[in-house]
């Protein structure tokens, strides 16, 4: 092994010039991945260029569904989501809507489940157990097996044709850091996309990013770009007096 | 009988020294103000954090730093951020020994309900599923009957559940109870509070064995 | 949340004094895991202890069986290892006599199944299904399904009664920080032990550790302690020439 | 007739640009040396590594730096560490475009025996069972006959099997082979080698449909 890093040698580049761009081929009826816990750590730019392409009938796995005016709320008011697969949807009078009328179907799974069907999808893991959900609506026809006296249900693996992540900092190969609780479930699902999608508050150079504390390597990334004009609303501001 | 800070302060005498323990929304979240200083616990939230800290002080939020309820938060020194599929391996592994969660219902057996009522909107469950099917100990804060006034301590729970022969222990505005095979057992009354008052609030079987004291708070 | 972070108030501590001590309650017959791809990450000060208490009748989960002379080949020459689960024990002869002479038993598990049975018995997945070892001996007696076309074999969980780890930095919360190839199989251990007992090189106050790249969250590590005289032995010196 | 530096020349042109590449032990490991310089490929190393760069230079081989030979290796810029779990979820998650690895035997069908000798010490697997049930692509790199001159080429493997209906693409010191339900097609000879000479050196069915070049190394 003395050739593999010369200096002339031709590298990795996973760039794209913007969400526009790194969205072009989502078409409708797609199944989408999008990371985020609330409006913490979701892909602001990925967002606002789906509304604009107009692409409709997605397919939306996220914990949660955003708010009215942000987040996959955007999404919703244009009447551009078929299905989403959450675990908490509340916070957003529009999605009560469209759900009571009859428009959006909504598939509501635990959340831990929903982060290990992400992470299995990625993983190459089809299917495995979990407790959570026995005896509810939530393990209603699926398998139950009982391990070491506890009954458990089995879950399949969740994929999607575009993971799309928000992190921190990345580089062109791909490589991704998270910054505080906006990691969340952009790692497994970033895992989990045929094609995944990362927009980062910031762009640096390979090696810029310590090998020893990248949080999703390159290998799970295919497009990378540098997002601009986060907003990163917050819902609680809770405050503490001084 | 306690008001939800009553009910938060009685629970945090339940905390046992080098706990982890994930604390659920509304009272739950108040346990965090009455741990006692010669014990120490870390704080987990399912979006990834252990070590949880105080608020923040204003001007010092952080939109990318916020707990399960979307508050934000901040860090004690030792913290650890992790993503969401780490947080539940945590939490389903049985690394958290204690979740505290509030409930609409619980039965005698120990299944709770607390993500849906049928006919109202559903905002999902969470991470509750996880949590109730996982944790060691499981306590439910809760006030003892629902604002019409019917108990929510019953024979069996008639929303869809959450979780099945889970809750060990509840603590509501008037009691302290036990959860066992047998039915609910009265552990402590609440100050000022009688047992025939308990009775009276409790549609499951309440198990009274002697005499029943006062909590200590 | 007002009170969390009082100054006055007690915080987590797990530091135990040496390896001695932390291994004091390790009994003849118990299932260990142990962290460490050939003699990389392996805890050698826990090790030493081990064989300085004379437990014997152990069973040893580790990827490999050490050498002749370093790492678990020192736990094999005082035939204190009575089963060894790994995925590759190449490398040792004293191994291969005590495999002959039937003194030694040993399960055969490819490596990414023992990687993710741990991790699964840390993450409370009892079973999980894998392609790798369908239509082998690893296979047999094991049940097959089918997902997507390819035939999947179902795993369990693995857990321990200690889980040994090393790592290069941590704190007395039980946080740990790794350092290159020394990760490998040290976090998804460290999640299955039922106690788990981390040695590092450094041993560091709270917050001396970015919250933000922390390998092991605490909440995995019962014990702690700072090793000491680390030889770290290299197995196969590859340079390259100027 | 190819040597084992051949072999790995010849498997090096198989590489795609953007391909993360896993090289098993031996002749494997060799095929680093040959990547074009006009196409990027990232090495995986299954003990951690995703991008592992040279041997280092004297005196700075680092005990924490290893591949999963157990050979010191350096980091090429952008490179990225991570656990066993981790490593293999990419493996068995197929993120890793191709693998390429020895063997003893391959079958007509792809299955592929190269870990156990029955009657021999058995080493063990290692991550080749996970490696050969997982990656899209297998190139298996091998001479085409034992020391003993016989075929590694069969109808079926007479050693335990690592995985089954795997192996698409054999290289060896003879010839480079497409492996189908139907047999072993031949795709082409080693420099010098004729098409009879594999025939002679192939016990499983061997397919040859019309001229059959010589490779281009």
């Amino acid at each position: 092994m003395d050739r593999i890093a010369d200096e002339h040698r031709k590298t990795m580049n996973k760039i794209v010039n913007n969400a526009q761009e790194a969205i072009a081929d989502i078409h409708d009826g797609m199944t989408l991945m999008l990371g985020g816990f609330g409006l913490c750590g979701i892909p602001e730019n990925a967002i606002a260029a789906l509304v604009k392409s107009g692409v409709k009938e997605l397919t939306c796995i996220s914990n949660n569904a955003g708010v009215d005016d942000f987040g996959l709320g955007l999404l919703l008011q244009q009447k551009q989501i078929k299905k989403m697969i959450s675990s908490y949807v509340g916070e957003n009078a529009e999605f009560e809507r469209q759900l009571l009328n009859g428009e959006l179907e909504v598939d509501l799974i635990p959340q831990g489940s929903l982060a290990e069907r992400c992470r299995a999808g990625g993983a190459g893991i089809p299917a495995f157990y979990t407790p959570a959900g026995y005896g509810t609506e939530v393990g209603e026809g699926k398998e139950v097996r009982v391990f070491d006296g506890k009954p458990h249900i089995l879950e399949t693996a969740l994929k999607a044709d575009f993971a799309i992540v928000k992190a921190w900092k990345g580089d062109r190969l791909g490589n991704l850091i998270y910054k505080g609780t906006a990691r969340n479930f952009n790692p497994p699902m970033a895992m989990a996309g045929r094609v995944t999608i990362a927009e980062v508050e910031h762009l640096v150079e390979p090696g810029e990013l310590d090998p020893n504390y990248i949080h999703t390597p390159g290998i799970f990334v295919q497009r990378i770009f540098e997002g601009k004009d986060y907003e990163k609303r917050i819902e609680q501001r809770t405050l503490r007096t001084r | 009988m306690l008001d939800k800070h009553g009910i938060a302060k009685r629970i945090a005498q339940e905390l046992q020294d080098g706990w982890y323990v994930n604390l659920g929304i509304g009272i739950p979240t108040l346990v965090a103000n009455y741990v006692p200083d010669d014990i120490a616990v870390e704080f987990q939230s399912e979006n990834g954090i252990l070590g949880m800290g105080n608020f923040p002080y204003e001007g010092e939020e952080d939109a990318d730093l916020i707990n399960a309820g979307k508050q934000t938060v901040t860090l004690k020194p030792g913290a650890v951020l992790f993503d969401s599929a780490t947080s539940f391996a945590m939490i389903r592994g049985r690394h958290v020994q204690l979740t505290v969660l509030g409930a609409m219902e619980v039965s005698e057996t120990g299944d709770i309900a607390n993500w849906k009522i049928p006919g109202k909107m559903v905002k999902g469950m969470g991470g509750a599923m996880d949590l109730v099917a996982s944790a060691e100990n499981i306590i439910v804060a809760m006030m003892h009957t629902s604002k019409s006034g019917e108990s929510k301590l019953l024979p069996q729970c008639s929303l869809p559940l959450t979780g099945v022969g889970c809750v060990k222990r509840i603590v509501t505005n008037l009691a302290v109870l036990e959860v066992t095979g047998e039915g609910f057992v009265l552990i402590e009354r609440a100050p000022g509070v009688t047992v025939a008052e308990i009775e009276a609030a409790t549609a499951g079987k309440l198990i009274v064995t002697g005499d029943i004291p006062e909590m200590n708070i």
